[in-house]
């Protein structure tokens, strides 16, 4: 289905990065084409989000490369990272709590004017359209954030990011506080992304959604890769027993 | 796309179909409160076209760095240094019209341009002031607690330094124009400014509909908008009517007609109209305003606020944006140096003392969070006025001194706090 | 009311000495039948001005403006003039020929606080304690007390070995300035020029802290504490700027004025040009140093009470004896 | 349970097994610079026993109220108002000692009671007043910054009333012992105390070790944990001995021995030893870490200063903690009263006057974020410390106050600055 | 299973609340058993989060009533919820960043040593006990929670609220972030606290899991009640259709 063909999309190189002593992310090699669906899993702490942290500009690796279409990447700020058309939707949301849904949705890049001021009553009418997509109970347009529930204010996050046409996606545990109709159609958009030729990674604890959505699944362990497989060549038991196990059933097979 | 559910809540009916922001009806009626508490307790002196002329001259300087003090305390900063960085722009204002031009550049006393260059001049010295201290806080990342207070030590030190600690002055006829009494519109140019202000009170209500209409948002009925309309216009006409009602004493009048080797005419009466700092005032109000509200500048200090790791992470240079924050509010206070050693027409070296804890003052009792995040510039220039109503309305009722103290800072914690329940009930 | 409003504006009714000045006032406006308002400008020329402004709009006939600026109260001035209120310029020069000039020399001040110390050390180290460096009459002080050593120091009988400002006039400050130049000269001090009693007594409370106390100390404005020091023999001259007749003139001029007397036509009047070359009508009253030698004069005029004067003080000079 | 996963971190090697606090050798070490520079500047008279006896003294009464502040500034408060409190606080005990006891209760002047009631009155009323600002803020939720804006404005007016804005003094004689040199430990009396410390310090050691051994948590090798002993007791007998050989001069211990009728031996010579405004402010000192690390109350302020959210949702009554902190803050301001108005052996109107942004410097600079949620007692003293260091030395070295004024503004934002670079350096 | 004879343990009757206009709980009744999980199903915004805020004593209810034990209970701060034996696990999470786990754990109910001072070490022990149950990876004892993974801080939340003996325990989506094993030890721990007797109030959006470990699910949709069903009694379709369309089908059938 994915042409691996070519130069990958991403590729990151032997990434490592330590807080205080602790190697939160350790070695790790991973790539992902245009068109794909790359999932993350892991225990928690296991260092997923630190490792898509420094792709999207928020973490500085210690160590290691980064690669963008075959070209070494220089990604030192959130701001480098947008320049690659990397969007990102963080596990802890990153909303500014006192603004509104639009104002959030087009932080950085807002829409304005001829005159360069800003266009409100249009990101408001774009808001409204994007988020008919994503939540169809969504109302809560000129509220600010914090007025939001938990599910309403993913649903911003995601918004986001899908919104501006990226051609890296990374979404951390995008669907966490989703209802069950919300994920569903976070879901299709993920399908509909991908048919576009955007490259996705993914991060989620839901081994069985993981499975429906990736192309290729990678498990992390204590900062560590244990292994990398494509979903056809694996069952949901293999991954359990590899993010539990930290060993890859296949390798040692 | 149209679903029932996402379509946009329907127009309000009633009072609410008028969409007032509570905050601000609430400040004014503090306001109002604070002025009708003293015009009873002072016979009858205090709502008086004078005294409310005073009171905005005396209002300019302070406000006008408040509201720069609003994106600094939004971004979760604080400047201490505002009073100390007000002397020293003046100091060089002050030496720029009493030595630079007339002595080094040889243009002598007078020369037209001299308030011009000194302006300029002051004005580039709070603009890097402010930045530098922006650099420090931004890319330094040294708490803007203490580099302004390291700011507030220097600045007003160096201004000693450079008047050699002397009052200087008198300074340029020009310059004192902006200190308000000595420079105001007259009658006329006040109503004709008056009326552009009722004129672009009418198209911005007019475009902002138009702009709603056209994304098919639900706006105002009309009776509302024009109720709301009506009373703007009503507000700015009456300000310039009060302001025109306050005359020009006799004997200034008689000098102003004898230094122009005329007579006056007998029983002559003229008013003194919209102050020229004033206008000041409320050009700096309307450019920060729309700084806040409509530009990506303004959001981005809002946005940084609420969330500082937020808009990092959206790619926000939140550093450079703390330098212009800075920066502009040094240029601020460039500006009511002017207004202020203008109004003492010198520069003396207490000028600016405590203007900080006046500027803050004003700010937070404008609404504006210390934690971050909230702030409006209205808010912060009802907040001087209040300060400013407050001390004068004081001074007015003839208490003992040390009592005023005391009593500015009850009625200033009583003000905060009706505010605050006022609002809680509103539910605002 | 009936009779006429005198608007007084204070610089700072935080200082001591302000309060007998404003009894002072008030009393003979009493008596005249006159009305007193007062405002306090905190230290801030700017908020001074709209202190005036509120005067004047109070109806003022009359005011009386201790000024924190000389130049910057101008414009407050030329309001009045505009109003054709009559101002007393009281204390503190005030550049403007509209204003009447009321105060004691604040040059003398400083003369009398040289000599007096001058004369109880003759040679030594002298350190100088200055007033706020933004205060423009802690430079005429200092002026004046050099005047006054100029002939010594060059004569080599005396080095200053130590000089500073006290910020805001704290005596804290004063204290902290006094126990440096100590540590720095070893203590080698043997007298000291202190501005006025509040840095006085900070002076001291570092002197008495290294054995030292009994050297010679000026001070200004007879505060109630540094007389108690001289009468105990920490202190050796408070010059006493008797407020109370300061305050009394300046009633009586206001009041004169605001009746239509002319300046030139005030008893006591002198024409007088200031260092700043405007001509304006004045009045000086005389200071007076207190020393131990004179203390009764303070008691006998009824500025102190003898128990405040002489408390913990045994053997003293008259009148504690 | 006992999973090797589990199981805590093994113990460092090498120096890393001191387990230093980066942070306070951070600060020491910018203390140590800024000395060493005065010290050269001023032809070696800095670091002498004398003058390091007067930095101690000068800087207690700053220092105790920084401690205070501390818990303030933690809980995302400010309190602007601590200069004025602690006028009020001295006026109410120095009229206690020349008014209320000698005259009210008729036990005259000088009687061994008088210094006891007029301390317990001046605390009385710190700790009514800070309740008071504390009621306030954590119920009627004033913001802080408003209460105390207010309260620096009434206070210090209070205090002119209850004086009539006399001087008042000379204070009592006993209540003047807290004010530094006036009131020493002497020789023997520093070498207890010295002693009594060290014994602490090694008790203290000592249990902590147990404490953890009795949880099976790994504790620092023998010989890290002997070598910090040995460097902590060194330091505390280091600063007796420095102390006490600052030597009374002999004019003085003199007059003491005439006082009691005696004559002074030939060649006698006496130490001071340690100030009891010194052994207060470590008592405070003491008192206040503990409650910020082993009590509850320390715990609910830096758990408010996190999250207030997440502590009132823990079931942490938010608003009594706000007056108990403010109360807490005003009994500071009392103690400082006490040592302040002591050591210049009178109540001065001016006593306090801007003493709230010192206070507010040495938390700040002691590493107080006025975010919240983060700083130190220690830093605070700390800071108060090299504000006071910076002060003095300028005074001694002889620079003029307008240039001392800029030079500490400069090196406040320059320590703060390398504090900050070095600390990101050591990654801590 | 479940004895639903005698008083309940809890009674919500006819609780409402509005915020600002918009009414976020209407009229809503729910009880609950001791040694029963009661699972709140809905919509994001549906008002699941408001509702069980109200019991917990974050909220104030407009209207309505609460009984425990048969008894009013007259809630109006988390502290008296506490004194009911309410303990929550916030979907906020409601951590103090600045502190550690163990600070965080016992925050409010401190254990002190004879004198009245923190025992530290006590609670250091006690902490790494109780983690070691919940999240066997986990090892970020004395660092503050904001340097803590996702995952990690709601073991933490979790951790503090099954520590002390509640008999009325909210969860809202506390295994939202969590890692399959983590998930698996939380259901568990349930598990065994039903059997303890303790009341559970469940929010998740993952029906399978509701269904594996409640009693009985109710399910909100615009802050309005749905219904409550038996879980023996409905398929997981029937749930589904009941959050989306907001009928029960069983009511209808
Ligand atoms: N503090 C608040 N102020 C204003 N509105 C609020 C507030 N808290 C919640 N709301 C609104 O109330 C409604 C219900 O929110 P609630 O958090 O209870 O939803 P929820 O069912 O828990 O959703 P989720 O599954 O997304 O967590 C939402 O529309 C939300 O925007
Ligand atoms: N800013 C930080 N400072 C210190 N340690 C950190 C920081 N961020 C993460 N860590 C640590 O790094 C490790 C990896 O964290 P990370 O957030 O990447 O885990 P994760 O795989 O995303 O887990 P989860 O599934 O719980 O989200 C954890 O042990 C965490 O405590
Ligand atoms: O009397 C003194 C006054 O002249 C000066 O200006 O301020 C300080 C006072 O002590
Ligand atoms: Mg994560
Ligand atoms: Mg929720």
């Amino acid at each position: 289905m994915v042409d691996r063909t070519g130069t990958p999309l991403v590729e990151l190189r032997d990434i490592s990065i330590a807080f205080g002593g602790v190697q939160a992310v350790d070695g790790v090699s991973l790539d992902l084409w245009p068109g794909e669906v790359v999932g993350l899993l892991g225990h928690n702490g296991a260092g997923k989000s630190t490792l898509i942290k420094i792709l999207s500009g928020a973490y500085r690796m210690d160590s290691g490369e980064i690669r963008i279409d075959g070209q070494p990447a220089d990604i030192r700020s959130p701001a480098d990272a947008r320049r690659h058309n990397i969007e990102t939707i963080y596990q802890t949301l990153a909303l500014a709590d006192n603004l509104d849904a639009p104002a959030n949705l087009f932080l950085g890049r807002e829409l304005t004017t001829p005159l360069g001021f800003l266009d409100d009553a249009r990101m408001e009418a774009e808001t409204r359209r994007i988020m008919a997509r994503l939540n169809p109970n969504f109302r809560k347009i000129k509220d600010p954030v914090s007025a939001l529930s938990g599910g309403q204010r993913q649903s911003v996050a995601i918004a986001r990011a899908v919104y501006f046409n990226a051609r890296i996606l990374i979404m951390d545990e995008p669907t966490a506080a989703l209802g069950v109709h919300e994920t569903k159609m976070v879901a299709d958009l993920i399908q509909e992304l991908k048919a576009q030729g955007l490259g996705i990674f993914l991060i989620s604890h839901d081994t069985r959604e993981m499975m429906a959505l990736c192309d290729r699944v990678s498990v992390m362990k204590n900062g560590q890769l244990v292994g990398t497989e494509r979903v056809e060549d694996v069952t949901e038991d293999d991954i359990l027993s590899m993010i539990i196990l930290g060993k890859n059933p296949k390798a040692a097979a | 796309m149209t679903d029932a559910s996402l379509a946009p809540a329907k127009p309000r009916q009633g009072l609410r179909a008028l969409e007032l922001d509570l905050r601000l009806l609430g400040m004014i009626g503090a306001f109002v409160l604070i002025a009708v508490a003293f015009h009873l307790a002072s016979d009858g002196r205090f709502i008086t076209p004078r005294n409310l002329f005073n009171l905005t001259i005396q209002t300019a300087s302070v406000a006008i760095m408040a509201t720069g003090m609003v994106f600094v305390i939004v971004t979760r900063h604080i400047d201490l240094s505002v009073g100390s960085v007000l002397a020293t722009c003046s100091a060089v204002m002050a030496m720029t019209q009493t030595l630079v031009v007339p002595d080094w550049l040889g243009l002598g006393l007078g020369h037209p341009a001299t308030a011009w260059i000194a302006i300029a001049a002051g004005i580039a010295t709070g603009a890097l002031i402010g930045a530098f201290h922006g650099w420090l806080i931004g890319y330094l990342t040294i708490p803007a607690f203490i580099v302004t207070l390291g700011g507030l030590l220097i600045w007003r030190n160096v201004a000693w330094y450079l008047t050699d600690g002397q009052t200087i002055g008198p300074l340029d006829e020009t310059f004192q124009l902006f200190g308000g009494i000595n420079g105001t519109l007259g009658e006329t140019g006040s109503w004709v400014l008056g009326g552009l202000a009722a004129l672009a009170v009418v198209w911005a209500l007019w475009s902002a509909r138009r702009g709603k209409m056209a994304h098919d948002f639900p706006v105002k009925p009309l009776w509302a908008e024009i109720a709301v309309g009506a009373a703007a216009i009503g507000a700015i006409l009456g300000f310039v009517a009060l302001l025109n009602a306050y005359t020009i004493p006799s004997r200034v009048l008689a000098r102003r007609f004898e230094a122009r080797g005329e007579v006056m005419p007998e029983g002559l009466v003229q008013g003194y109209g919209v102050p020229i700092s004033v206008v000041l005032l409320i050009a700096v109000a309307i450019v920060m305003t729309v700084i806040a509200r409509r530009t990506r500048f303004g959001r981005y200090i809002f946005a940084t606020g609420g969330n500082p790791d937020a808009a990092e992470l959206s790619g926000i240079d939140t550093r450079w944006l703390t330098v212009k924050i800075f920066a502009l509010l040094g240029v601020l206070c460039a500006i009511s140096a002017i207004v202020a050693s203008a109004r003492l027409t010198n520069h003396s070296n207490d000028i600016g003392v405590l203007d900080e804890l006046r500027v803050i003052a004003a700010a937070v009792i404008g609404g504006t969070a210390l934690k971050g995040g909230v702030g409006t510039i209205y808010g912060a220039i009802i907040g001087a006025l209040i300060m400013q109503s407050l001390q004068s309305g004081m001074a007015m009722v003839g208490v003992d001194a040390p009592l005023q103290n005391i009593v500015v800072g009850g009625v200033l914690v009583l003000a905060v706090w009706i505010d605050i329940v006022y609002r809680k009930r509103a539910g605002a | 009311q009936d009779g006429p409003v005198v608007g007084v504006s204070w610089s700072n009714f935080q200082e001591e000495r302000w309060k007998t000045d404003e009894a002072a006032i008030r009393q003979a406006l009493d008596a005249a039948g006159a009305s007193y308002i007062s405002t306090d400008a905190q230290s801030s020329s700017s908020k001074q001005l709209s202190d005036v402004e509120s005067l004047i709009a109070q109806g003022a006939d009359a005011l009386i403006i201790l000024a924190q600026d000389s130049q910057a109260i101008g414009p407050a001035v030329t309001a009045a003039q505009n109003e054709g209120i009559p101002v007393v310029g009281y204390d503190r020069l005030i550049e403007d020929p509209y204003a009447f000039y009321l105060t004691f020399d604040n040059v003398e001040v400083g003369r009398m606080q040289a000599r007096a110390v001058l004369e109880a050390a003759p040679e030594g180290n002298y350190v100088m304690i200055k007033g706020s460096p933004t205060d423009p009459n802690a430079d005429f002080l200092r002026g004046g007390q050099q005047e006054v050593l100029q002939e010594a120091i060059d004569a080599g009988k005396i080095t200053i070995v130590g000089e500073a400002y006290t910020d805001g006039w704290l005596p804290a400050n004063a204290q902290r300035n006094m126990e440096q130049i100590l540590t720095a000269e070893d203590n080698q001090v043997d007298a000291v020029v202190a501005s006025n009693d509040g840095t006085a007594g900070g002076a001291v409370a570092a002197l008495t802290a290294q054995g030292l106390d009994g050297i010679p100390v000026s001070g200004q404005d007879a505060d109630f504490a540094a007389l108690n020091r001289v009468a105990q023999g920490t202190q050796t001259v408070s010059v006493w700027k008797d407020s109370r007749e300061l305050g009394k003139a300046a009633a009586e001029i206001a009041l004169a004025m605001a009746g239509g007397t002319e300046m030139s036509a005030i008893e006591g009047a002198e024409e007088w040009t200031s260092p700043g070359g405007t001509t304006l009508w004045a009045e000086f009253l005389a200071p007076v140093p207190i020393t131990r030698d004179n203390l009764t004069a303070v008691t006998d005029a009824g500025w102190i009470p003898v128990e405040e004067l002489c408390q913990g003080v045994e053997n003293g000079p008259a009148p504690c004896n």
